[in-house]
C-alpha cells in the first residue's frame, strides 16, 4: 500500500489535523470528528448537516461554509460516523430552526442517522432528513437496500445549502432537497481499486486490460466488469443508464467527477465525451462541475451526475458558496 | 453452573464475544471484502474493544440492564456502519427487557434476546432470507425458547441457540442478499456467507460457551 | 494503461475541448492549443502568458482568468509549445503594455519562449520574461541545466497575475515575478511513476516499497530512491531541503501539492505535517494551498512550496481571483 | 554522384532522414526514459514528419536556402521540446549561410553546416563534453571540413562525418550530462548515450548515404 500517512487509524484523525490548520475558516471537533463553519450562521436560520465515511474528500467536509454546509460528522474511512458524533454536530449548528441531515443511502449511514436524529429530537431539536439515492447502477428494487446516494449529493448540498442560507424553513429545505433527488441521476465507473488504508490492498482485483461499469464509491462492485474502451465508449455507458432511468430533455446542470486518482486532463477529456453525448439527447447543460468531488480514496476512474434545473435552482446554484471544495459569488 | 446468568456472566460473555470478535476480525473482514466494503471485522473489533475499554475504566455496572445498556450504548457510539446500530440496538432492547436485575434465568434470557431481536427487525427491517444477521439470530432465539419449552436447562438451551446460530450462518451462503450492502450484488452474493450472520453465530456460541463453563 | 482517453494522440485537443465546453468565460484556440480569457483585460494593461508541457492541469490553463493569466499554451504532453504558438497567443492578449511570459525552467521551455518572445518583439510586442527556477531537489550550478521550475510557477502566476490586473507596468510586473521567485522554494516526491500517454507505461518502474524522493513533475528522477516512510518522515524529507536552502523565518505562503493520483485525505494529513515541521521552524503560514494544482499526470506524490511573503505579496495574494483553479473575492 | 549536392539531393537527404527517425524512434526513445522524459522519439518522428507533410502539401521549394527554411520553421514550429528550437536553428542558420543557390559544394555545405551548429550553441550554450547532440555534430562538422581541407570529394568527406558523428555518439556514453534534462541526474547520466547525439549520428549517417547514392 502506498499512501501518505502514518498509522492507518490515525489517518481520520491527522487529516482532520490538516484541515484544521489549512482552514482558519472553519472549526474542528476533534473529539467527534465534525466539521464546522468558525463562525455559525444566524440565528433563526435551517442549519445543514452531512456525513458519512471518510475516504470521499472533499465530500463532505470540503463543503462546510456560507452557501453550503453548517457540519459535516466524518466517520472511520468508509464507515458511517455514528448516531453520537452526528446528534453533537446537529445540537452545535441548530440555530433555533432545525437541521436537515443530508444522507447518503446506505444501511449504516441511514441506521446511524436515523438514531442520531431521535437523539436530537429528544433534546427538543427539530431535524429533518433527506436520504440521497441517485445511484442508477444499482436497482432500487425491493430485492435491495435501494439506489446508493453518490454524486447527486453535492449538487443537493450545494442548493440546499443556498436555500437555507436565504431564510427557507426547514419544511421547505426538506422538500427542496427531496424535490432535488428526484430529479438528478448518477452512474460512475471504475478503472482501478481503491485500497483502504487499514485493508492495506485493494478492495478489488482488477486486471491491467479490465474496468468496472456501475461502480460504487466505497469499492463496491458494479454492474459487470468488461475489457479497457477508450472515453467516448465509457461516455456512452455512463450516459446512458442515466437517460435510460429519467427524461433529461431540457436545462440541467452536469458533474464529471473524478474518483480521486484521476488527473484532471482525463476528466476534461471526459467531460467532452459526456457532454456531447447529452447534448445529442437534448439535455441542455446549463451548469457544470469537472473535478474531484466525491472521490473513493485513490481510485482511478470517473462518475457523471446529471440534474434536471428550472430557473429556481439554478438560482440556488448561481448564489454565493464559499468552502474550501466549491467557492464562486464570494 | 447454576440455571442463571447473573451480571458477572454476562460481563464474562461480553468478554468472551470480545476475544473471539478480536480473534477472528480478519476472517470477518474476509467475507464482507467478498460482498461487502471489508470492513466488518475491523468494525466489530473496534466496537468490542471500545466496550471492554468502557467497563473497564467505568467498572461493570450491578445490574443486567444497566450492563446491557453500556454495552448497546458504546457499540452505537463506537462501531459505525450498518452492525453498530443493529448490534447496539440488540443490547439496548436486551436491557431494557431485563430490567433492573442481577441475574436471568432461562426464560427471562430468552425473552431479553427476543426483544432484542425484535429491535434489530424494527431498525433494519430483515426478513428471513435477506442474507443479513437476522438470518443467523432469529433461528437461534427460536431454538432457545423452543428448548426452554422442551424443559432443557439453560446450559442446554443456550447450545441449542448456537449450534442454531451456526446453521443459520451456514444456510446464508447460498442466498441472494437482499438488505445491506450485498443486496447491491444481486445474485453475486450467491456463494458466500453473511459476515453479519458469521458474527451472530460467534456471539451465541460464546453465550453457550459462557454458561457452559 | 489504465486512463480515460482515446487516441493517445489525441490527448491534448480532446481535453481541451472538455475545458472549452466547461468554461464559457474562457476562449479556447484549438489551432494553437491555447486558452484565454473570453472577456479580454483592459487595453493599457500588461498581459500574463504562461505555458508548458500538458499533464500538469489545473496549470496552466486552469489559472487563466480575471486576476491571474491572460493566456495559457498548452505543449504535448510533458513537450513544450513550440513558439510559433507561443508567439500567436502572446499576439492575442497583448493590450498594448507588454505580455510577461512565466516559463518554468526546463530547456525545451526556455529555448521555444525565448524563440517566442524575439518573434513577438520583432513584431513590435514587449516581452518580459520570468524563469521560475524553484526546485530545491536539483542543484543549481554550472554543472546542470539549473533548478527545474515546479510548485511555486502556481503562486507567481497568481501573485503577478493580481499586479498586472491592478496596471503594474510590464517592469515592474518583472522585477515582481524575479523578485518572489528569489524567495520561493519547492520540492517534491513520488510515490508511483506517471504513465506518458504516448508512451503507454509507466516511465520509471518504483518498486512497490520505495520511493523516490526529489522528483520533478515530468516524472524525471529525483535526488535519490528510498524505503517508503511514515508521512511524518517523508515530511521531513521535503521541508528540510527547502530550509536548507533559504532563511524562511517569518510569515510565508506553503502550498501542499498533489501530483495527481493522491487522494485529498492524504494531501491534508501531509499538510498537517509539514506547516508542524515549518512553524517549529519559525515560519509562520499565514496562507495556505492544499490540493492538485500542478501534477504530474496519475503520479502519486506530493510537494512543498514555500514562500516568503510581506504585506504586499500578502495584498496581491488575497486579491480576487477567478479562475477553474483558484478562485475568491469574486 | 557529383561534386555537389543540389536541392533535389538535399530533399532526398531530409526525407531519408525522415524515414531513418520514424523507423528508430522506439531506440531513441528509449535511450530518452533512461536520463530523460522519453521523448525524443516522438519528437522528431513528430517533427520530421511534418516536415514530410509540409513539402508535400506545398512542394519543395527550388532553393537550398528556402527549402532548409521550410525544414528549420517546421522542426521549430511542431516539436517543442528542447530538440525543436535546436535542430531547427540548425537548419535555419544552414539556409542562411547556403543563401539562393541551388546547389552546394563541399565547402558551401559545411560552412552551412559549421553555420547551424554555430546556431545550436548560440541557443543552447552546449560545450564540447556537455553530453549533448553537439559532441556528435562538433566533431562531424570538424571531420568534414578537415575531408575537404585534405582534398577530399564530397562523398569521402560527407563518410568521414558520419563516421566521426557516431564516434562522438559514443563517446558520450561515460560522459556526466552537463545541459538539457539529463543534466538533472548528475553521475546518474553516466554509461547511457545521449539521445541528441544519437539522432546527430542518424543525420550525418543519412547524409552520407544520400551523396553516396
Ligand atoms: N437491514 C439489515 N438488517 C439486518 N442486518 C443487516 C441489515 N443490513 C446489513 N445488515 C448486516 O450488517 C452486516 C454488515 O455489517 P458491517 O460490514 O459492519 O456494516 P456496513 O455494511 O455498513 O459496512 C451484514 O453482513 C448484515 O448481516
Ligand atoms: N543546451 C543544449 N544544447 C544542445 N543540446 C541540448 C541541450 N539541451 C538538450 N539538448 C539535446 O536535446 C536532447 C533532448 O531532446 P528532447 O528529448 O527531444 O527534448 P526534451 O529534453 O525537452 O524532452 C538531448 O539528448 C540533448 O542532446
Ligand atoms: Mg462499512
Ligand atoms: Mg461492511
Ligand atoms: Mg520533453
Ligand atoms: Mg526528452
Amino acid at each position: 500500500m502506498k499512501k501518505l500517512i502514518n498509522a492507518p487509524e490515525d489517518v481520520l484523525v491527522e487529516s482532520l489535523r490538516g484541515v484544521s490548520l489549512a482552514h482558519p475558516e472553519l472549526a474542528v471537533d476533534f473529539e467527534n470528528h465534525v466539521i464546522t463553519r468558525a463562525t455559525p450562521k444566524d440565528q433563526g436560520k435551517v442549519a445543514v448537516l452531512s456525513g458519512g465515511g471518510s475516504g470521499h474528500e472533499p465530500l463532505h467536509g470540503g463543503f462546510v461554509g456560507v452557501g453550503m454546509l453548517d457540519a459535516a460528522v466524518a466517520g472511520e474511512v468508509f464507515t458511517s460516523p455514528t448516531p453520537d458524533k452526528v446528534q453533537a454536530a446537529t445540537k452545535a449548528i441548530d440555530r433555533g430552526a432545525g437541521v436537515l441531515h443530508i444522507v447518503k443511502n446506505y444501511t449504516g449511514d441511514v441506521l446511524n442517522f436515523e438514531m442520531a436524529a431521535e437523539l436530537a429530537s429528544m433534546e427538543g431539536i427539530e431535524v429533518g432528513t433527506v436520504i440521497v439515492d441517485d445511484d442508477v447502477a444499482v436497482q432500487d428494487s425491493l430485492y435491495t437496500a435501494g439506489r446508493r446516494g453518490v454524486g447527486l449529493t453535492v449538487l443537493i448540498e450545494k442548493l440546499v445549502g443556498a436555500a437555507a442560507e436565504e431564510g427557507q424553513d426547514l419544511a421547505s429545505v426538506v422538500e427542496l432537497a427531496k424535490r432535488i433527488n428526484g430529479q438528478g441521476r448518477s452512474m460512475g465507473m471504475a478503472l482501478t481499486s481503491c485500497t483502504v488504508p487499514a485493508a492495506g490492498k485493494p478492495t478489488f482485483d482488477l486486471p491491467e486490460d479490465q474496468m468496472e461499469i456501475g461502480i460504487g464509491i466505497h469499492g463496491e462492485p458494479g454492474r459487470h466488469r468488461e475489457p479497457l474502451a477508450p472515453a467516448s465508449d465509457i461516455a456512452r455507458q455512463l450516459v446512458e443508464p442515466i437517460l435510460a432511468d429519467l427524461d433529461f430533455a431540457g436545462p440541467a446542470i452536469v458533474m464529471l467527477n473524478g474518483l480521486g486518482g484521476t488527473p484532471q486532463i482525463e476528466l476534461y477529456l471526459m467531460y467532452a465525451e459526456v457532454a456531447a453525448l447529452l447534448e445529442k439527447a437534448g439535455v441542455q447543460i446549463v451548469r457544470n462541475l469537472v473535478g474531484n468531488y466525491i472521490t473513493s480514496l485513490d481510485m482511478a476512474g470517473c462518475s457523471v451526475t446529471v440534474l434536471k434545473v428550472d430557473d429556481e435552482l439554478l438560482r440556488l446554484w448561481d448564489a454565493p458558496v464559499n468552502t474550501p471544495g466549491l467557492r464562486w459569488g464570494i | 453452573m447454576t440455571d442463571t446468568i447473573d451480571t458477572k456472566s454476562l460481563l464474562d460473555w461480553i468478554t468472551r464475544y470480545r476475544d473471539a470478535v478480536v480473534e477472528k476480525r480478519e476472517w470477518l473482514t474476509e467475507l464482507d471484502s467478498a460482498i461487502g466494503d471489508a470492513d466488518h471485522g475491523a468494525n466489530m473489533a473496534r466496537g468490542m474493544n471500545a466496550v471492554a475499554e468502557k467497563l473497564d475504566a467505568t467498572g461493570a455496572p450491578a445490574s443486567v440492564d444497566e450492563l446491557l445498556k453500556v454495552v448497546g450504548m458504546t457499540l452505537v457510539s463506537s462501531v459505525g456502519g450498518a452492525s453498530g446500530p443493529l448490534y447496539g440496538t440488540l443490547f439496548l432492547r436486551m436491557g431494557m427487557a431485563a430490567g433492573p436485575v442481577t441475574e436471568l434465568d432461562a426464560a427471562a434470557l430468552a425473552a431479553s434476546l427476543r426483544a432484542g431481536l425484535d429491535g434489530i427487525v424494527a431498525r433494519g427491517k430483515a426478513e428471513a432470507g435477506d442474507k443479513t444477521m437476522f438470518d443467523a439470530m432469529a433461528p437461534a432465539v427460536d431454538a432457545l425458547d423452543a428448548a426452554i419449552a422442551g424443559g432443557a436447562g439453560l446450559a442446554d438451551a443456550a447450545r441449542a441457540a448456537a449450534d442454531a446460530a451456526a446453521t443459520g450462518r451456514d444456510a446464508t451462503l447460498p442466498l441472494v442478499a437482499r438488505k445491506g450492502r450485498a443486496s447491491y450484488l444481486g445474485e453475486r452474493s450467491v456463494g458466500h456467507l453473511d459476515p453479519g450472520a458469521a458474527s451472530t453465530a460467534i456471539l451465541f456460541e460464546t453465550l453457550a460457551a459462557t454458561i457452559a463453563s
